[in-house]
């Protein structure tokens, strides 16, 4: 019969076995999360680079289909949801954030496609939610805002990559005028997470690189008197023979 | 940003900054306190072994007035968050651990269960959303008993006192083999306990000489 | 020990503890304030010329509400005492002194002087040794607002306004010219002035890109 | 300890030393070869592409001589390693990737295919646990080539060539398009492939400038 | 592109991830059963030295069953990338040379050679292409049992067995001598070789207190 | 920039730039004493104790001669500056103080208190805006008079002085008491402080083998 | 140590420090020379060329009275030690070629060479041994060069100066191929060299809109 | 014909070569010395280590040997002579030094065993001289300096390995007084050779190895009343049957 004392530790070890198993399941479950978001974000990258005569109608194609990929994450949560009730969620929130974070950024970035804002606070919990509109486990604001700081980069490839586009130039004044309003808005809660005032640097240098590329485009259009339409018409043209 | 969302957003991490305040005022409270027991138990290195009960007689109040901040810190808590706070308290919560401990094997010669540990420090059970030891904390505490051990081993002989060693050094042997039983991911706390085994060498060194000179009868060896 | 002694350094230590928290909730103050108004100021690079005016109108307050806190910290430091406290605020000081003369600039078009930004700071000269603004701090203020302008003349550009980059252009070299002629040490200051060459290659790349297209009149050479 | 076995071992490690200098060695002499290449093709861009293909009949024997390199170090490294010892050489294998590709591009216009690099360089399949071209090589050669494609487009259209910034962006929006349906992990490879964009961003305001000129109405009037 | 090259390229690199995580599963089993083995023969330390072939006879098939494990790694690993991953079981795979080497001096005085160390955990020669016991971890494995014979010294004392000691002695010296002939590189295991001085102290001091107890005049009187 | 503001920025810096030269020049000269003193004061290692006062008469002018120095830095340091200058000679002023208290503990066994210190190197209440020994400083060099002296139990055992350790263990168990009311930051005095127990540990160990074997005789023990 | 070695080294030691200390004294005074030199030079980005004679004359002054300082230097440094102390004033003299160069390019269009450089300079053939230019800092003079050259192809074109780009680029290209048949090693020389590309890069890209404009007469294109 | 700036270049070449040549031959060369002295410090701790019934011959022996192969390295430095004359010595002391510290290390090393002290200054520039007395190139105090700074740690290690043999107490005592000495001495120096600094405070972890070493010895000793002498026959003579 084991000693009073390794009782004890027997029951330790089951207990921090049963802490250490969830903490992996997590963790997998946390990367097949990120995985799965950084792949519907090069996917909404793919789709909105593909050949099309409206633009608009290809945004709103990519953030469907993007939708759709994410509803994989969407159930993931809705099977973690027991791993994470009470305060297990605070317990392991090391391990859910950095998918959770990239997922929101995925979403948030099919949003802009679809909608041309940002999506909130709220319209993010409500894909968290079960059938009876209970949180899967309660989404935290700073995990919020960081989430949405590391779209400012995805919307800086998005517009950079499609300058070349016909209506790419337009597109790339919205976002550059887009992400300059993130920056301000985030600028006075960086004061409260700290991991927000490292992203906001790499905001402002994507900032000033929409900011470049918006400019070389306005400043070659400047030398001619069409709208710049009719300027991507000419140049679509010339390619295409 | 939509500007009631900005509202919103600005507010909750208000409420958080306020509330991490409030902790904070309570953590340093308690960490006083710990910083105090340490420092009057570490004379147990200089103290003969009669002189042990009136020393901890000293130190017993001091524990029990935790009771205090516990309370605070639970009330404080807010339902679940007990994960997202402790953080803050986890130092001072296994210096209470380890206090509370020390006594135990002062007094009696025994491990203290971690039930009794809560009991000491007032924690109930109801709280545990909000405020609890964890396994983790306890055996961080345990740990820094040994430790301490290690060196009252040392100082026990200094002291004229032979069989103090060879109880600590059963006592420790017997609490190693329990932590060799868990399964320790790659943390503080397999270090600490990985660093363990440098106190049970300067122990068993201790036990050798005190053997060699036939000044305590040898400790019975129990085969595997 | 001697026990008047251990009294003495303990209350030494205590004051600074104390105090060091003071003037952190002073220092947590100023930076919110500074940032909200490099977030509204970051507007700047979308808002047309017409609009600024407005735009700076809405800044202004706050600036002028930092005299409070420049006030607080005033009777904070121990006299003498400037120089062992000024790290915790300087950071915010030189985000202080950036918008003011950003502000500067976009009113008037010139450079605002270290004694103005000073006043507009509510900082009194006979609190030299405990509150003031030391011109390194100015210096790098006014290297944050070259780095700020040369974004502004690709902005400008985009947005039609093809003078600006050459109003800018003018200013940014009159100041180098000025920054070119103190002799400082190897330090930060130094790196970041240093830098500034990038800024100003930028800013004469957009007025190069303008004249090439002549889309602004050539901005006046002036023979040396 | 067995005199055998210590000698065996002290062999071993003796072995790996010199085993290490005489790659190096080879390292050396694959990176002058590659250098000298990259030197000559810099010629490229003040080139009429008529005197093209003299240009690259110069460097292809310079390119073929790398298999002498590739075929000593086949036979250095021992069966099995090519993992413990690739690092030595992965910079100037890229190059030589660069180079095959750049070359290729200009006499045909086509993308050249992993499995033909390796035999122009003189690699045997059956050497793959010696010297091999992994795909990671291949892909950081296939960048840099897209990074001399977009500085070609802007100069071929100062040699008043206007079709090849055309053909560049289309090889390049295809070599691109091909990247992007990779998973790259998150290392070296990943941020240079991001930072293609640039490239094809430079290429594409060449071949916007191109068409305009030539299709787009005079420029306006020049403001007064 | 070329679709059917892009979907090679694709399927390579997916393939490494998925290995990685395939290799790291069979590490963490091993991981499991080294430190399980160690735990057990920890007791080594108050086990009389007639019970010693029990608990060797208790380990004896976990160290066994690791053959499992090899065998698995051996259809994981791909030909030739021995190099490649070797890093992410090095670890594991000293401390099994660890438990052979105690095992064999345990049970008969002598050093295991390298080769039998192979051969227990059913490592095949044809295998060195994908899993092998280098040198270098050989090496480790040694010196961790170094370090505890240096222990087992000390409590071989304890326990009465005077003559452990002096045999520990001079099998530790005979191994340093070895290890002195080697020419080691400035690595890890060059430091940990300069660290085995301090084992080889220790042992010498309980040879001397074991010598001297023997055969020297009774200790000195005590000054007052 | 205004010509006259340029001016007064430039001659503020120059006078900063200077003033930090002759500083340096000061602090030079006063690391070359400290170090002497540091280099004298290790021979207290190997010297009998009835030759240590000679070994400190040597050193005693060289400290005093320190008092130049200060008097220099006084002159030198603009008033209210003390806190901006402070870090470049803290250093050397920390060594100053270790070497003052470890040849009073030499002299007297008693701690020097921080007045004295002032004393010893003449510096002038009056001074306390420019010159002054912040406590801060004083307890860094109490840490390195423990440092050394937990070197010199040993030292002095090897000499055959058994009683050295034992008075040694009394002084700094007081000390180490006397910190340990300290409400110290955690700063590098606290992590320096925190140091200590190993310093104790040792020292205990020392006096341990003396009592074991009976070398010395037994230091009284306090009851709590 | 032997006492007459250790006055001897101390001696030797002391000697170097003063020596270092009056070289130090010159190289603050060539540092402020060129950094007058840089200053004034910076503003040919806005004089029209008709005026750049005018401007050169007053920097060729400043620059001839370096060689009261080479020539304190060449009587300062010890016979053969040019290499020990060199590096103290490498940056200076970089920067002293880099102006000479500069003068060169916008007085003759020519490339300055090595021994004129010396000549300006005041540095005689025979105190080789002393102070000399070697070639590594001329080569780094060189490289500044460039780096201005691109920047002043940039506001030629501002100033309407259409051939200066077309010049600068034949100049700078001829250039960069001297340089590519060098075998530089992996210091700061070959990363600088390196970093050239995005100088010629954006040299290039000026010609591209000069001529794409039609401003200019397109360069003449040079068969391989 | 080469252009006129190509002439140049090819000429700045030659120079460039030149010296990257020689810097490769000298670092080459300097790896080598560093290689010789490094084994020339495991053969004296190997010798040193070898059974023997005199100590004091055998490391008078040890050093012998020693010297026998560090001719190697003084060979080399004599054929070296020639590219490190004049001023091309200080354009190269950088490879040089590495290697010079390392022989001086060991040279010291040697005279140690030989004479009980610290090799001069004068000795070690004695040892690279050319038949007429001619040095191979200066020698610099701080490589003097470092290389010594160095012996103390080999010290280290002969005095704790050597603490079982016979006189090894005795030993470690004399080794213990000697690099005290040595630390007392290079403390004033420290701050004009910024290695030097560093290098302290190795000495002085090595020097509380040896002390901690030396006191182990002490406090067994001394509950016996013989001389260390007769205690140290007595351990013998147990191990040996
Ligand atoms: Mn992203
Ligand atoms: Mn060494």
């Amino acid at each position: 019969m084991a000693s009073p004392l390794i009782q004890l530790f027997d029951h330790f070890r089951e207990d921090l076995d049963d802490y250490n198993d969830r903490r992996e399941r997590l963790i997998k479950a946390s990367r097949d999360v990120t995985n799965i978001s950084k792949k519907t974000i090069f996917l909404l990258h793919r789709i909105v680079m593909e050949e099309s005569t409206d633009d608009h109608a290809l945004a709103k194609h990519a953030a469907m289909r993007a939708r759709e990929k994410l509803h994989e994450v969407q159930d993931m949560y809705a099977g973690m949801k027991h791993e994470l009730e009470g305060d297990r969620f605070w317990r392991h929130q090391r391990q859910v954030s950095p998918g959770l974070q990239e997922y929101i950024e995925a979403l948030s970035f099919a949003h802009y496609l679809d909608h041309g804002n940002l999506i909130t606070f709220e319209q993010v919990e409500e894909t968290l939610r079960d059938s009876n509109g209970v949180l899967y486990f309660p989404l935290v604001v700073s995990d919020y805002l960081l989430g949405l700081s590391d779209l400012t980069g995805e919307l800086m490839r998005f517009a950079i990559s499609g300058i070349a586009r016909r209506g790419g130039r337009a597109k790339a004044n919205q976002v550059c005028a887009f992400v300059r309003s993130c920056k301000s808005d985030f600028e006075r809660m960086t004061p409260y997470i700290r991991e927000l005032s490292k992203k906001q640097a790499i905001t402002t240098q994507s900032l000033e690189k929409i900011e470049d590329a918006a400019y070389a485009i306005a400043v070659r259009g400047s030398e001619y008197d069409l709208p710049q339409d009719m300027l991507d018409d000419i140049v679509t043209q010339t390619i295409s023979t | 940003m939509d500007p009631q969302d900005l509202e919103n957003i600005n507010a909750l991490l208000d409420r958080d900054v306020e509330l991490r305040e409030k902790i904070k005022d309570q953590v340093t409270e308690l960490d006083k306190k710990t910083r105090t027991m340490v420092g009057v138990l570490n004379k147990i290195h200089s103290t003969p072994s009669d002189s042990i009960p009136v020393l901890i007689d000293s130190v017993r109040p001091i524990l029990l007035s935790c009771q205090e901040i516990t309370s605070s810190l639970a009330s404080l808590v807010p339902e679940n968050q007990f994960w997202r706070w402790k953080d803050m308290w986890s130092n001072s919560m296994r210096t209470a651990v380890f206090v509370a401990s020390l006594i135990e094997y002062l007094s009696t010669g025994a491990l203290i269960p971690l039930s009794r540990v809560a009991e000491i420090l007032g924690i109930k059970e109801e709280w545990k959303d909000r405020v609890a030891v964890p396994v983790e904390d306890y055996l961080h505490g345990l740990i820094s008993l040994v430790n301490e051990l290690s060196r009252l081993a040392v100082n026990a002989v200094t002291m004229g006192n032979f069989e103090e060693p060879i109880r600590i050094s059963i006592f420790v042997k017997d609490l190693f083999a329990g932590f060799s039983m868990l399964n320790l991911k790659n943390d503080v706390l397999r270090r600490r306990f990985d660093s363990l085994k440098y106190d049970i060498k300067k122990i068993e060194e201790v036990v050798y000489d005190v053997s060699l000179r036939k000044l305590a009868p040898l400790p019975k060896v129990v085969p595997p």
